[in-house]
């Protein structure tokens, strides 16, 4: 009975309506790694916030080291020994780094916040850890991977017997997820039990021993790793096999469409060179922090630059704000569509349209319905975007219809340059692939194509050339027949001097 | 695909709080009801009408806070704008300016204030809370320094088409101050749901970086929206001069509360990005009915002001269980331009 | 409708009709007169007081729906919706308080047109009426400063600062009673510093009257309830030798009269103005004429002694 | 390390917004000096000790705002509880009820309004400036119900006691007001710094739900912060009670913005999580000197206006300037720092 740490049954929980689970099973035992596996909206956070105490179920049984738990709330899932890593970062920005791994369970004595204990077992912690922070830094000052290495910290320090990570890596550095993978292998020594969530299947098989796998809210099954292939794997994640992870369609490079020059804009841009032909993709790879978005950023105009040109079609443009840049014919779908790619409570409709109002309104700035329902009929028929009505709210959609809206605004225009920030991350295997023929179709168009991922295998899979860099300078530009993991990787890793970019910094 | 089908109704009553202005307006006429039979004289013409010209101020700077609201920021410096605006003209007037001279040097100077407003909270990130608490003060105290701390005297005869125009005269049946309110509710509401401008305020107040990365220029258009705003409070300057003939330097006092109210009733949201200029309408007036129903019900002030806080409070409860709306996130108001757009995330 | 027995002002709120029936014009006795009281705002006792002299004069006269209104706050506009609303609602004539002589005339205007009969109670606008019941209020502020003057003198002081609280700059009356009272020191070596607005609040004027007596005032003025309450208080505290003059008469006035804090009140007639206004009223829509045209119902100091 | 050491000073600076408060303090000190230059009075004992007794309600309900504001939410039921305290307790006494069963009342009744607020806000999850606006005509309401819509008379001579403790009377050289706010600062302070509950505001205004899922309780934390709120302004009514010796209907009219003003001169976010009550003090100070100072200066009310609008202004700027706005746009980069996957809204 008690040979699993945490068992679920028959969970089921709905949001206004739509089931986000549907009768879950799932189990955990001591002393082992049990990833869960799934599409976007498979409702695997969903199962882990249940688990934690976030959201409440609608049905099901949920036992604990064998015995049945019936309410669960953060506290209560903290005091039977559970600590969650979210999917977003949850930390206080204007807290410091102790009061955050602090939080909720604070030690006092007699009442009184005794601070300086606090500060004292997070610097153990933090150096057992390895990481270079002080215990007294406030959390808003940190890069976004020293806050998840914080919250790893924190759910670390909890002495928890249940570890859930839901995505913990998609904003880490290599070296960090190296530490992470041996922390969590040796919480597994210790007799932790820990839920993996990720979309980046190849990290499995440095740490998963059995894999449960959902879909559309339902369970799907469970596994030990080593039973399971990659492809059943995705077979079943999907519903259906995926024949081709990364098509790549073959043109012959045309002539030099745009070309940027000396780019450089705050620490993360420095001396940025790059070109484009017709009839390519080039992506931009590198780790988490190296300045890629930035750098879109800046040719963009969406943030200022210091100096350097761009140049489309030979000519020189100026470009100060992104609206200079879309006029131009260069557009930028960002890395972050809930921030920065949507407005979710507009109608799909109207984020479609919304870039694109220049040509759908007259000279007074009245807008023509008429050719708005056409541009934006269109552009859903294109991407074959699921939806039901155009003027729902955007935020109606699924995750991965959501990019395709962010996608469909920018094609809607004629443009030159597209750029592409992690258009797949936290995205599932088959709208990925939806993706990457959307840049095909592009490339095919004889538009240029800028593809900025953390994720080595698509960048591999899809660019025509790879552009490598590292804390914000270009370290290499590689062709794809030369590229390999390990090269890209090497030129990522390609920091100046270490002692001198400290001082420097 | 059928589920999201069935929900078609659903998105339509949420549609910009689409759902919350027909819910209200089925308020106004239970409202309307109500009052009628406890004093039939409510529904006479005489009353009617001059209900109208009650409804007609809130409504219009009711107009110019939706504006601001819509486009997530918040307009604290209306009532005083009014007041400046009422000063100004009476001032210019009583000095011997051409009324309508008077007009213009008045619109031109309230949509300074506005145009510091959008600079301060567009350019320079302050939260619109506290810049707009700033030029509150400021304003006020420019209505009291224009004419050295005095109210003026009469405006005088000279003034009086410019009285007629603005309140006292009536045009086809209705006082011109109805005819003001609805020209202005029309011109606004078109530009709001017809043109770029008004679907670059809709963007701005749903996510401004997703807006500015879309080609949106946040600074003039929430500007622009701060300059409406204005422009709807010096309106009303001019009509409670027109009104009462001089001006008051505290006249418009906690205005923008009222505006608040009626948007927000109306089912504009304080966070930005949803509202209808309809729902404006129907929130002055339900607003303007309770002023005027409860006095003919012979209810205190005390009453007044206890059945309008439950009633402001009940209707965004209201839309709030209906919709069961997760969007609506705390801080709504607070948040400079910039911060806005993480809210949402 | 009968009139029923009034009640006594503690238990009646203002808006109250003093009738069962609801303030509509439908179902009035063929010759039932309908009369409205239109004051500034509802807060000060001042208002209840014109209410009160009002009722007194319906219940001997009878046959007449009387009607208080009021706005919320002080404010030009909302006074004129009130006169709108009252002659929407059927008056007769209108008893009104004017904000101040100027705002309020058009709207006087219509509802003159509409065959409505005016008369001002407490302060008038600048709009022929049937008749004004007031208190003069610049003299009466003379005759503050007056008494202020005279009882500095009695101590043998001829100069020196003198201190005014008053409600704010916008109200006609209260400016009036602060210009009579500056007249009163026209030609003496008495210095009026600058005036000090409190919105009639209590606590603020209090605080400014204690600043006052920082910078070393022999005298200071309160020109209503609130600002006289504020100087009271302030000079009971400061134990000095400032003389204090105020203006109209509440329960906490009289105290501090009483105990000596304050040298004496102008205190108006407020009753006066409702009771003989309200008599005047139906005399005019009984087709009667009224006179005189003023009546200026006085002040009457109250001092120590008087108490 | 040697970097970290360098950030040292910086860290303190921008810790909860420490540099604000030395900014402002140096602004405080500028104030002082010239208003002493221009009348010397100022600095006379007695004015020294007055001012104090002047800038003491202020704190206090800045003292109040400013919790509510760290919490991310903000009270506009401020000045109408003040109203309330006032108009209950001095009801109650004249009525013949024991000063101090009496007080007891109030505070109670108080309380309630700010577990309404709080109730509103965290549980139904209105935006706190709705739902606190509707608690604010409430509020104002039941003021002037208590005691049938008129002003109460005199306390009486049976108050002495009561006037005395909150007003009156003095301690050891220094008023009892300035004792009471000091006492309810020190109080306050403590638990904002050195107890879980203050913790749990900050993490609460930072990051409600990286606090929620921490484990802390957002409706007990916002409802503390309400409560404190009330209860403040609840002190308030009964030092401005004690203070005239009567109950005035509209006593605390727009304080609530007073104490926004002195939180945010003094360094608290109104976006939530950062402030210290170190800075309440400092913009309550720069508050009640303006209006004392000014008053010695001369300077008419409209000038008293212009500059507090400037100030308010010029505060808010010069932190976002000096502070080059990191944290708020760390803020943003929090919210979406990684990728929310396909959640749905
Ligand atoms: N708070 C919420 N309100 C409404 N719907 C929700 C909410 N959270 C999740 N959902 C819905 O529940 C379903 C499951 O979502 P969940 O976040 O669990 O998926 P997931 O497997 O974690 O996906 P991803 O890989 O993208 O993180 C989705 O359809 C989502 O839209
Ligand atoms: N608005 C901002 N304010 C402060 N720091 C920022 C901001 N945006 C990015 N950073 C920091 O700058 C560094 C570079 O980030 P950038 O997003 O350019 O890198 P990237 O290579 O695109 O990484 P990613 O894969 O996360 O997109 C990171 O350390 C990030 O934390
Ligand atoms: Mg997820
Ligand atoms: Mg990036």
């Amino acid at each position: 009975m008690s040979e699993y740490v945490v068992e679920a049954k028959h969970v089921c929980k709905s949001f206004r309506g739509i089931k986000a689970l549907d009768d879950v099973y799932f189990n955990l035992k001591s002393g082992e790694v049990m990833a869960l596996l799934g599409e976007n909206g498979a409702g695997k956070s969903t199962l882990v916030k249940i688990l934690s105490g976030v959201y409440t179920r609608d049905a099901g049984e949920i036992y604990y080291y064998g015995k049945q738990v019936g309410h669960i709330d953060p506290q209560v899932a903290q005091e039977l020994g559970v600590a969650i890593i979210h999917q977003e970062l949850n930390l206080c920005p204007h807290l410091t780094v102790a009061e955050n791994i602090f939080l909720g369970r604070e030690l006092t004595s007699s009442g009184l916040l005794s601070d300086k204990e606090m500060n004292r077992q997070t610097a153990e912690l933090l150096e057992k850890m390895d990481l270079d922070l002080r215990p007294d830094t406030i959390v808003g000052d940190l890069s976004v991977s020293k806050q998840q290495m914080v919250e790893i910290a924190k759910a670390i320090s909890t002495n928890a017997r249940i570890l859930i990570m839901d995505e913990p890596t998609s904003a880490l550095t290599s070296k960090e997820i190296d530490f992470l993978f041996a922390t969590i292998n040796k919480l597994r020594n210790e007799g932790c039990g820990i839920i993996y969530i990720s979309h980046r299947l190849e990290e499995l098989k440095h740490i998963a021993d059995r894999v449960t796998i959902m879909r559309d809210g339902k369970y799907i099954l469970t596994s030990e790793f080593s039973d399971i292939s990659m492809d059943e794997i995705i077979a079943n994640m999907v519903g259906r096999e995926i024949k081709e992870k990364f098509p790549r369609i073959e043109l012959n490079r045309g002539k030099k469409i745009f070309e940027v020059k000396n780019l450089n804009a705050g620490r993360m841009v420095r001396d940025i060179n790059l070109e484009l032909y017709e009839g390519e993709i080039v992506g931009i790879a590198g780790l988490v922090g190296s300045g890629r978005t930035e750098t879109t950023r800046a040719i963009f105009g969406a943030d200022p630059k210091e100096s350097g040109e761009i140049i489309l079609d030979g000519k020189k443009v100026t470009i100060n704000n992104p609206r200079d840049a879309i006029n131009a014919g260069i557009v930028l779908v960002p890395e972050d569509r809930k921030k920065d790619g949507l407005c979710t409570r507009l109608s799909i409709s109207e984020n479609i349209s919304l870039p694109n109002l220049d040509f759908l309104c007259d000279k007074l700035g009245i807008l023509s319905s008429k050719k708005e329902e056409r541009l934006v009929n269109k552009a859903v028929e294109e991407l074959q975007i699921k939806l039901a009505d155009v003027q729902a709210d955007a935020a109606s959609l699924s995750g991965g219809n959501q990019q395709k809206i962010v996608v469909a605004k920018w094609l809607a225009r004629n443009s030159r340059v597209v750029m592409f920030d992690e258009p797949t991350r936290g995205i599932d295997v088959a709208v990925k692939v939806e993706i990457y023929n959307i840049m095909n179709d592009l490339k095919r168009q004889g538009i240029g194509v800028l593809f900025v991922s953390s994720e080595l295998p698509e960048i591999l899979g899809i660019s025509d050339r790879i552009i490598v860099m590292c804390d914000g300078r270009i370290t290499a530009e590689l062709d794809r027949n030369e590229a390999t993991q390990d090269i890209i990787l090497k030129y990522a890793t390609m920091f100046e001097n270490k002692i001198q970019s400290t001082k420097e910094a | 695909m059928d589920l999201e089908r069935k929900n078609f109704w659903k998105r339509v009553i949420t549609k910009r709080g689409m759902g919350q202005v027909i819910t209200v307006t089925f308020g106004l006429i239970i409202l309307c009801a109500v009052f009628g039979v406890i004093n039939p004289i409510f529904f006479s013409q005489k009353n009617v009408g001059n209900l109208l010209r009650q409804i007609a101020p809130i409504l219009i700077i009711g107009i110019g806070q939706s504006y601001v609201l819509i486009t997530g920021n918040i307009d604290l410096s209306i009532g005083s704008v009014v007041g400046m605006s009422c000063m100004l003209s009476a001032t210019l007037m009583t000095k011997g300016t051409n009324p309508w001279t008077a007009v213009f040097i008045t619109v031109v100077c309230c949509l300074l204030i506005g145009f510091v407003n959008g600079v301060l909270v567009a350019k320079f990130k302050l939260p619109p809370f506290i810049a707009t608490l700033g030029t509150m003060t400021m304003a006020r105290g420019i209505a009291q320094i224009v004419n050295n701390n005095y109210n003026t005297d009469s405006i005088g005869d000279a003034a009086r088409g410019f009285r007629n125009f603005f309140y006292y005269g009536s045009t086809l049946g209705l006082y011109n101050a109805v005819w003001i309110a609805f020209v202005i509710w029309f011109i606004f509401n078109f530009i709001l749901g017809k043109t770029r401008t008004g679907r670059h305020i809709y963007a701005v107040g749903s996510n401004i970086d997703a807006a500015k990365l879309s080609g949106v220029n946040i600074f003039s258009t929430t500007t622009k929206a701060y300059l409406v705003s204005s422009f709807c409070s010096c309106i009303v300057g001019l009509i409670i001069c027109a009104t009462s003939g001089m001006g008051t330097m505290d006249a418009g006092n906690s205005y923008e509360m009222y505006a608040v109210a009626a948007s927000v009733i109306g089912g504009v949201s304080t966070l930005g990005g949803r509202g209808i200029l309809l729902g404006t309408v129907i929130g002055a007036s339900i607003w303007g009915v309770l002023q005027n129903g409860l006095q003919f019900a012979g209810a205190p002030v005390a009453i007044r002001n206890i059945v309008i806080g439950i009633i402001v409070i009940v209707s965004v409860l209201l839309d709030i269980v209906v919709r069961n709306d997760k969007l609506i996130r705390r801080k709504g108001l607070m948040a400079s331009a910039k911060q806005k757009g993480a809210e949402n995330a | 409708g009968a009139n029923q027995t009034p009640a006594t002002g503690n238990e009646e709120t203002p808006a109250n009709t003093t009738n069962n029936e609801p303030a509509g014009g439908d179902n009035k006795a063929a010759d039932e007169k309908s009369i409205f009281l239109i004051t500034m705002d509802q807060m000060d006792q001042h208002w209840v007081n014109v209410d009160a002299g009002c009722k007194k004069a319906v219940q001997e006269l009878g046959n007449v729906k009387y009607t208080w209104l009021a706005p919320d706050v002080k404010d030009d506009a909302k006074q004129i919706e009130c006169i709108n609303n009252a002659v929407a609602g059927g008056a007769d004539a209108i008893l009104l308080a004017a904000n101040g002589p100027s705002a309020v005339t058009a709207a006087l205007e219509e509802a003159q047109k509409a065959g409505v009969k005016i008369i001002y109670v407490d302060s008038a606008a600048d709009f022929p009426g049937e008749q004004t019941l007031a208190t003069d209020n610049t003299a009466a502020g003379k005759t503050a400063g007056e008494e202020m003057r005279k009882a500095l003198e009695a101590k043998g002081i001829t100069e020196g600062k003198i201190g005014i609280v008053n409600v704010n700059a916008a109200t006609a009356s209260v400016v009036a009673r602060e210009t009579g009272f500056r007249q009163a020191f026209e030609g003496t070596k008495f210095q009026i510093l600058e005036t000090q607005y409190s919105e009639g609040d209590a606590a603020k004027s209090k605080d400014i009257a204690a600043n006052y007596i920082t910078q070393g005032c022999v005298g200071i003025f309160g020109a209503n309830e609130g600002c006289t309450v504020g100087v009271g208080n302030a000079i009971q505290e400061a134990g000095d030798d400032v003389i204090g003059v105020g203006f109209d008469k509440s329960d906490t006035i009289l105290e501090l009269i009483k105990n000596g804090y304050l040298l004496c009140t102008m205190a108006q007639n407020p009753d006066v103005m409702g009771y003989e206004g309200l008599k005047s009223a139906v005399k005019v829509l009984n087709g009667e004429t009224v006179s005189p045209n003023y009546v200026d119902t006085g002040v009457t100091v109250i001092t120590k002694d008087k108490l």
